[in-house]
């Protein structure tokens, strides 16, 4: 099996060049094929190769060298392709959702002008996110990483006629540069220290080299984080995800949900041991997800546009992600993961629907009544947003949401704060969750739903959601079932969670959560379905609106770094267009001229002028001979 | 003769060419600027002479005999061209000839 | 006495254009490619050579003859690894400037192409001569058919742009004249032995305070042609002026030679001053990235960018070199290749865009991806490539040196690193103003034809395979290390 | 004198009959062309005397001559500048009406001048050569006396001439009050016993206004602009070249007799003077659009680098010297020919319009003057930039790195208005005047190949200087 390990990102590589090198010759049908159907043989690929995993013994690593890639000194890296149970996740996500998104993208971008450029792009990011994930040297999974970023890039301005789109995808792609720059410092660093790129002995070594929490190893585990939080959209670096959304549904749905966006998270589970060495940064991983979460929690409640209050869940949920990884669990990051993956998919492509549906309306409030229109839409995107809130039992979403919260209190890194902000970034969750389906799918009908999706677009909505609810099974909470087929694999490579001692029942955690996702529920139905008095005051307070549209701007972070950095470096540049060294050189110039002047001014044609200028030379040598 | 006097008589030879250079650039009048020249000429011509007589050497007059024909040669040449100048500008006056500047 | 056939082919095809085009300028051009194109097969046949060769360390071609023996000054040419490479690069680029200037060029063809040989001949000389006389005269050489270039074929303000290119080169290498003497006759001296050749002169013992000033003299001439901040004021000009093969060559290939003099003659004969200074040379090499990317991200000329963005990724190279570590020298070497094809493609694409356009002003243009969308690929290709996206050849070179500076200097290391950040601003602003937006420009525009695709095409899969198969230029310059005695892991 | 005395002045004579012979010429009526060509003759039998004489050398001639290797190698230089300025001359002063035979007396005279300077060791001699070199530049200067301010120049440069020689004798008579020598060996005995008089010295710098002077070194540059752009094209070529070698010869005889160079005030006053010239002179030439009076202020400049190589005052420095005075006199005699070449009747070629686009009109003209300017500017592949190298490397090796440093900076502020005009020449919109008929075939087309032979020289000596830098370091070892 391992020989074939290279056709999961050549085909999509494949399917990219011959796109974009042949695209404007071949047939709209064509192009959907090979687009479409490299990503699906991939993912075929892939369940083989992963049930072939599983029957194997723990520990199995599969690794495939394709080629030596550089050797200088004692810096080598290979393209070399490294399988793990954690690696296998993600690339299981990555090409069986990635299939899913190629084909309702042949529906949905079936009338675009740039079918092949499309699809091109996002072969592209599927061989590169599959890179990243499968690369066994820091190297090479920064080639991925800055592939998906350049494919994100290109993707998010797709449609780059208009300025916005053009203005977001270059947004996205140099903030998540600054974290890219950090991260590829903390290579260096690593290099440095380490003397070896190479992943599987980076982890081994840093035990050895490091004392826990030196200075060095939480620099290196804060300058991955960097990086990490740029390609997620953690805070401080989270600005650019909301405006992202400026590229087709789709591309939201593969890129700034299921799969890019949560690189970061692979990356800090990958160099877990150097983050566990450092039990700063471990921390500092925490507090940022836990602030993150709920500070776009709060902008995705007041948010109009269906994609942005989407986007901002997503950065959300990855919150959870840094959360639990920063507390130590680990698996329940990787397991949030995961479930995300699909019913944030589901909730991108579902909308990506409605709005196509809708003649390209992104304003919920200019939805609604869509419930009759478009039911397998609405039950879809129901399911969705159900995991989303963490509907308990029945959404994937809860299990490993709950879980979260579980550890966020009680793992080794836990904290009663930490636990505190997620808990109220599940009533957050759970309040926008209800919001967007009630205002979206109820209430009277605002704008006339054109053509309906066709199947090809609703087959993988189905499919998504039926994951959405099923995906969580596999890993009950161990009070509950004992089911944990998902941490057992993730345990293989993955340090299990610690729990501080002396913690109260499980189960009061457990219930508090369905308490409070439960209470959201209902508020965002008291609020937006009955339509309560409240709702009305508050749109006419002032007060109100002022936090609405500050929150509504994403806390005004935009702001504050249009001020801070933005617009002094566009007046440092703009003042120094003509390049301030250039006017050292025009001044010599000058100096030339202004000489040649006054030279000149003795070349009067005057004989006696020139008669005293040979009195003037014997005078001088005269002088000097008194002087000397 | 004694170098002491020897001396005098330079120094009557530099006041002599100073007063040349001085005239060359104070007279506007081509004649005149010649006439200095013709001064400070005979005013190192005397200055051989006076060499010459403290070495006992026949050479500074020589140098002398030389410097006047070649005073000669000059001034037969120049005054051709003063000519010329009378004739073309219908003035004497250097500082009318300025055709030739930047 | 390859190497000097290759120079004279080169030589006499400048000289066969010249004659031919008054009657038959389509002869003339392609006179000039298969020149070009001869060279190129030569060199790559000498790759294999090299390859066969024992031990890669030393000069697998070496070749001496007498010019002016009564000064010591000998006809000495030899070939390494490093000046192979660059050999290489010089014909490669020299194949595509003479196609990309196959339409460009419609006046005086055959003295374009003369001079635009000549250059090249002048180049390769450069890389490949072992006396510091017979290196100097190359240098020289090199720059006035570049000069010409500039001045005939150029842009509104070619003048302007060609008396501020020699004037400023000019003074760097008359005082690289002055310290090539004095090495001359402190060596000289010592040994009575009065030469100019580069291995006579290698182990000539000069003390601190001498070595530090003919060194300054050598690094003063490599450090304007390179160009470090802030003796970079020529090369906006000149690169926005010329025209497109002329810009092509400028950033592709003199701009090297300045890296290559460094590596040369600068560290091997002065081990002990380039160190001492190596912490300055850092220190303008971080500005250079730094400052360079700014000017880059606020110009409106389309040139002047990518000239700017040359500043900037030549601070790289300067930072390389003075790190002395092994792996930023293998960087210095990918860089140098790297940057002379993704610059000279972001330049061939210029002069494409401006032969359709007809300006250089990127506020003039805006949306032509959809109707060039093959060119707008290729931008971004090599936008992205300057960006340093891995992958891509530059990536390579940026990633070895920024790794390798880390060690010894890890603050000037982290400055340097931020210029990736700059990089991407100004390779987005770029690919925005010119392909992003919507169609400003009425006049209908052909995407890229047949010979421009085979440049576009040329340059792309060299930057690509650099990117993934950087190994055998890395083997190629491996005795590098051994150049300078401080020059470590 | 006797006869081998006799024998090694043998080309000077044959100069000083030339004139004779052109005097006679003229008595019998003889055309302007058999004069020229008879000129021709004479020159060349004085090449071939020079030849003739070379391996009786050195031969002193007392008290006033000495002739060596160093006076034949500058008198084989004045010679082969005064063929080439003679050549030159046909074709100018036969399109002029006026009477163009005496002219050729004058030439020679002059030219007897300059070589009678090379051979000079006593000051009678100095300045008898000098005398009739001036004399007759005043005359040569003014020639075509109705045209082009010929008048006004000659009449400043006699005054100017007159002054200096003043000043030339009255050093002279303090020198020989002082030491009671008047020859350069006798004059460095009493030196060598007695030490330096302040009044000796005083003397010493009257003698280097006069030299001053006639190399056009600042601050007694002021006349050479104005005399160059108002002679006659081949007199200016004359003035540029053989009076200044014939000159920095005898100043380099004296010097090398006297070892100037071992005082320090000279040494600060030629390098003031040196490092005054290169910058005066280049900068003076900046934004001049007379071709004449640009080259005129380049000579000035070159000047001053060639006392850089005078001021070290050692066998490398005399090499590089001479080895400059070949390279630049070869190359200003080119761009003088081709200003001759594109001259007409009515209007000297001297304005810079006149030569825009010329490379697309006339490419082998245009290109030879390129040559001649690069070869100024100092770039490879000319003899220019080797003539300079070796002024480099003669400072280099005596380490007198102030002037060096000028030198460097301002050749580059040269190399601007030399790329000035190589621009102009190289310009795309082509000057509509209109080029001169050629109306003596022979001639025009002699001169034309003479034009082409001396570039291709230029670039021959450029690539290959080895021939050269060794017979001049045969001819120097002849002392």
């Amino acid at each position: 099996m391992e020989q074939y390990l290279y056709l999961i990102p050549a085909l999509p590589l494949i399917g990219f060049l011959v796109l974009s090198l042949a695209g404007k010759y071949l047939s709209r049908n064509f192009i959907a094929g090979i687009g479409a159907g490299s990503v699906c043989v991939s993912a075929l690929i892939t369940i083989i190769l992963g049930v072939r995993f599983l029957q194997s013994p723990p520990g199995t690593v599969y690794t495939q060298l394709l080629w030596h890639w550089f050797l200088t000194g004692h810096l080598s890296a290979d393209l070399s392709l490294r399988i793990d149970a954690l690696s296998l996740i993600f690339i299981c996500i990555i090409t069986f959702i990635g299939a899913l998104i190629h084909i309702y993208s042949i529906a949905f971008m079936r009338n675009d002008r740039d079918y092949a450029r499309f699809f091109a792009s996002m072969n592209l990011f599927v061989c590169a996110m599959l890179l990243l994930v499968m690369a066994d040297n820091l190297v090479l999974l920064y080639l991925g990483w800055e592939g998906v970023g350049l494919c994100s890039y290109l993707l998010i301005g797709f449609w780059y006629e208009t300025p916005a789109n053009y203005r977001a995808a270059n947004k996205a792609f140099v903030i998540t540069r600054i974290g890219d720059t950090a991260m590829i410092i903390g290579l260096f660093l690593i290099f440095k220290e380490l003397g070896t790129l190479y992943i599987p002995d980076i982890l081994i070594q840093s035990t050895q080299h490091f004392n826990s929490g030196s200075a060095t190893i939480t620099l290196i585990a804060l300058l991955l984080l960097s990086g990490g939080i740029g390609k997620s959209a953690q805070l401080p670096l989270q600005t650019w995800l909301p405006d992202a959304m400026a590229g087709p549904s789709p591309v939201s749905a593969l890129i700034h949900a299921a799969t890019m966006v949560t690189a970061g998270v692979y990356l800090i589970s990958r160099m877990h041991t150097i983050f566990e060495l450092s039990p700063l940064a471990m921390h500092v991983t925490a507090v940022i997800g836990a602030v993150t979460l709920f500070m776009a929690g709060c902008s995705a409640m007041v948010q109009t546009d269906i994609k942005r209050v989407l986007a901002y869940s997503t950065i959300s949920q990855i919150g959870y992600m840094f959360l639990a990884m920063g507390v130590g669990a680990w698996s329940a990051a990787i397991f949030h993961f995961f479930t995300h993956a699909f019913f944030k998919a589901l909730l991108f492509l579902a909308a990506g629907a409605v709005i196509e549906t809708l003649h390209h309306e992104h304003n919920i409030f200019k939805m609604g009544g869509l419930r009759k229109e478009m039911p397998v839409i609405y039950y879809t995107f129901t399911i969705g947003a159900a995991a989303l809130a963490a509907l308990p039992l029945v959404t994937a979403g809860f299990f490993s949401k709950d879980q979260i919260l579980w550890y966020a209190w009680s793992a080794g890194g836990g904290h009663p704060a930490l636990w505190a902000l997620a808990l109220s970034g599940a009533f957050i969750t759970a309040f926008y969750s209800t919001r967007l389906i009630l205002v979206v799918f109820w209430g009277d009908m605002k704008t006339t739903p054109g053509h309906l999706p066709s199947g090809i677009m609703t087959v993988p909505l189905i499919i998504l959601a039926f994951f959405s609810i099923a995906g969580g099974w596999i890993e009950w909470p161990h009070n509950l079932l004992h089911i944990s087929l998902f941490s057992e694999q993730v345990q293989q490579v993955l340090p299990v969670t610690q729990l501080k001692p002396h913690l109260p029942e499980e189960i009061v955690f457990q219930l508090i959560a369905v308490v409070v996702s439960l209470f959201g529920i209902y508020t965002g139905y008291a609020l937006y379905y009955r339509q309560s008095e409240l709702m009305t005051l508050w749109r006419q307070s002032a007060n109100v609106m002022t936090v609405r549209n500050f929150l509504l701007n994403g806390w005004r972070f935009d702001q504050l770094y249009d001020t801070l950095l933005v617009r002094p470096f566009l007046f440092i540049t703009r003042i120094n267009k003509s390049d301030v060294t250039d006017k050292l050189y025009t001044g010599i110039a000058d100096i030339h001229l202004q000489l040649n002047k006054l030279f000149s001014f003795f070349q009067n044609g005057s004989l006696r002028w020139y008669v005293a200028g040979v009195l003037i030379g014997i005078l001088f040598i005269i002088t000097l001979q008194l002087l000397l | 003769m004694s170098s002491i006097h020897a001396h005098t008589v330079l120094i009557v030879a530099a006041i002599l060419f100073v007063l040349g250079l001085a005239g060359a650039l104070i007279r506007r009048n081509v004649i005149f600027m010649l006439l200095s020249i013709e001064i400070m000429l005979n005013a190192a011509g005397l200055a051989f002479v006076v060499a010459g007589a403290r070495w006992q050497q026949p050479d500074g007059q020589i140098m002398y005999l030389f410097i006047l024909a070649m005073a000669a040669a000059e001034v037969s040449v120049a005054l051709a061209l003063v000519l010329q100048i009378h004739h073309q500008h219908k003035t004497l006056d250097i500082e009318q000839l300025k055709e030739l500047k930047d | 006495m390859i190497l000097i056939w290759m120079i004279c082919i080169l030589l006499s095809g400048g000289i066969l254009c010249w004659l031919t085009a008054q009657r038959l300028p389509l002869l003339a051009k392609w006179i000039a490619l298969l020149t070009v194109i001869a060279d190129m097969l030569i060199a790559c046949w000498l790759f294999r050579v090299y390859e066969a060769f024992p031990d890669n360390t030393s000069w697998f071609i070496n070749y001496q003859a007498n010019w002016i023996p009564s000064v010591g000054i000998s006809f000495h040419v030899a070939l390494d690894g490093f000046s192979h490479l660059l050999l290489l690069l010089t014909f490669f680029l020299g194949i595509l400037s003479v196609l990309c200037s196959w339409k460009e060029v419609r006046e005086k063809t055959g003295f374009y192409f003369f001079c635009l040989l000549w250059s090249l001949a002048g180049i390769s000389g450069v890389f490949i001569a072992m006396d510091l006389f017979l290196f100097y005269f190359c240098w020289e050489i090199m720059l006035i058919p570049m000069f010409f270039l500039i001045v005939i074929w150029g842009d509104a303000r070619r003048r302007y742009a060609a008396y501020k290119f020699f004037i400023f080169t000019q003074v760097g290498s008359l005082l690289m004249l002055l310290a090539i003497l004095a090495l001359y006759f402190i060596h000289g001296r010592q040994t009575g032995n009065y030469t100019f050749d580069y291995f006579g002169l290698l182990h000539t013992v000069t003390d601190g305070a001498t070595a530090k000033w003919i060194m300054l003299g050598f690094l003063f001439a490599f450090a304007i042609k390179l160009p470090v901040v802030p003796f970079h004021n020529w090369l906006p000009d000149a690169h926005s002026e010329a025209p497109t093969a002329g810009s092509l060559l400028l950033a592709g290939l003199l701009l090297k030679t300045g890296a290559y003099g460094i590596i040369r003659f600068v560290l091997p004969f002065f081990p002990e001053a380039s160190v001492s200074i190596a912490p300055w040379m850092i220190f303008l090499g971080v500005t250079g990235i730094i400052y360079g990317a700014l000017l880059a991200f606020s110009q409106t000329d389309l040139k002047r960018l990518i000239a700017y963005t040359s500043v900037s990724h030549m601070g790289f190279v300067l930072v390389g070199i003075f790190s002395f570590s092994n792996i930023a020298m293998q960087g210095v070497v990918m860089q140098i290749l790297t940057h002379g094809i993704s610059t000279g493609a972001l330049f061939v694409m210029a002069g494409m865009l401006k032969e359709r356009l007809h300006t250089r002003d990127i506020t003039q243009m805006g949306g032509l991806w959809t109707s060039m969308p093959a060119l707008g690929g290729v931008a971004i290709l090599f936008t992205m490539a300057s960006a340093g996206l891995p992958a891509l050849g530059n990536f390579i070179a940026e990633f070895f040196i920024l790794l390798g500076a880390f060690a010894g200097n890890p603050v000037f290391s982290v400055i340097a690193t931020l210029g990736l950040i700059l990089s991407a601003l100004y390779s987005l602003r770029m690919l925005q103003k010119v392909f992003m937006g919507q169609q400003t420009v009425t006049v209908p525009v052909k995407d890229i034809s047949t010979r421009e695709f085979i440049i576009m095409a040329a340059l792309s899969i060299s930057i690509v395979i650099l990117g993934l198969f950087p190994q055998p230029v890395i083997d190629t310059v491996r005795h590098l290390s051994t150049i300078h005695p401080s020059i470590h892991e | 004198m006797n006869e081998l005395q006799l024998l090694a002045l043998l080309p000077f004579i044959v100069l000083a009959m030339a004139s004779v012979i052109v005097i006679l010429l003229i008595a019998f009526r003889l055309s302007h062309t058999v004069i020229q060509v008879v000129g021709f003759l004479m020159m060349c039998l004085v090449v071939f005397a020079t030849w003739y004489v070379k391996d009786t050398l050195p031969k002193e001639i007392a008290p006033l001559f000495i002739v060596d290797g160093q006076a034949a190698l500058f008198t084989g230089l004045i010679i082969f500048s005064v063929l080439v300025i003679g050549l030159f001359s046909y074709i100018y002063f036969e399109e002029r009406e006026e009477n163009p035979k005496e002219y050729y007396i004058l030439l020679f005279l002059a030219t007897l001048g300059a070589a009678i300077l090379t051979i000079s060791q006593h000051f009678i001699s100095l300045f008898i050569g000098l005398e009739l070199l001036s004399v007759s530049l005043y005359a040569l200067i003014a020639y075509l006396r109705n045209r082009n301010n010929a008048v006004e120049a000659g009449m400043k440069y006699l005054i100017l001439a007159a002054i200096s020689s003043a000043f030339l004798l009255f050093g002279m008579a303090l020198i020989y009050m002082e030491t009671g020598s008047m020859k350069f060996a006798g004059i460095a005995t009493v030196l060598g016993q007695a030490g330096a008089s302040p009044l000796f010295l005083m003397g010493l710098g009257m003698i280097v206004v006069a030299i001053g002077f006639k190399l056009a070194l600042v601050p007694f540059h002021l006349w050479a602009a104005d005399v160059y752009q108002g002679s006659p094209s081949p007199v200016t070529a004359f003035i540029a070249t053989i009076s200044k070698i014939g000159t920095f010869a005898v100043l380099l005889r004296f010097s090398q007799i006297i070892h100037l160079q071992h005082y320090p005030l000279v040494i600060i006053i030629f390098s003031v003077i040196s490092i005054a010239s290169m910058i005066a002179g280049n900068i003076l030439a900046l934004r001049q659009q007379n071709l004449k009076r640009l080259l005129a202020y380049s000579s000035i400049a070159h000047f001053g680098y060639l006392l850089v190589a005078f001021l070290p005052g050692n066998e490398a420095g005399t090499e590089a010297a001479i080895f400059y005075l070949i390279a630049y006199a070869i190359t200003l005699l080119t761009a003088f020919g081709v200003i001759i070449l594109l001259s007409s009747r009515q209007r000297e070629a001297d304005n810079l319009n006149i030569y825009e686009g010329l490379i697309w009109k006339q490419p082998i003209i245009a290109s030879i003057l390129a040559i001649a300017l690069f070869s100024l500017a100092g770039i490879p592949l000319t003899a220019g930039f080797l003539a300079k190298f070796f002024i480099l490397s003669a400072g280099v090796q005596q380490a007198v790195w102030l002037p060096l440093i000028v030198l460097v900076l301002t050749s580059v502020i040269g190399l601007y208005y030399y790329l000035r005009i190589i621009t102009t020449l190289f310009s795309s919109t082509v000057s509509t005047e209109s080029m001169p008929k050629t109306i003596h075939p022979f001639f025009h087309i002699s001169t034309y190949i003479t034009l082409v032979i001396m570039a291709g020289l230029l670039c021959w000596l450029g690539v290959f200087p080895g021939i050269i830098l060794s017979s001049i370091r045969t001819f120097l070892l002849l002392h």
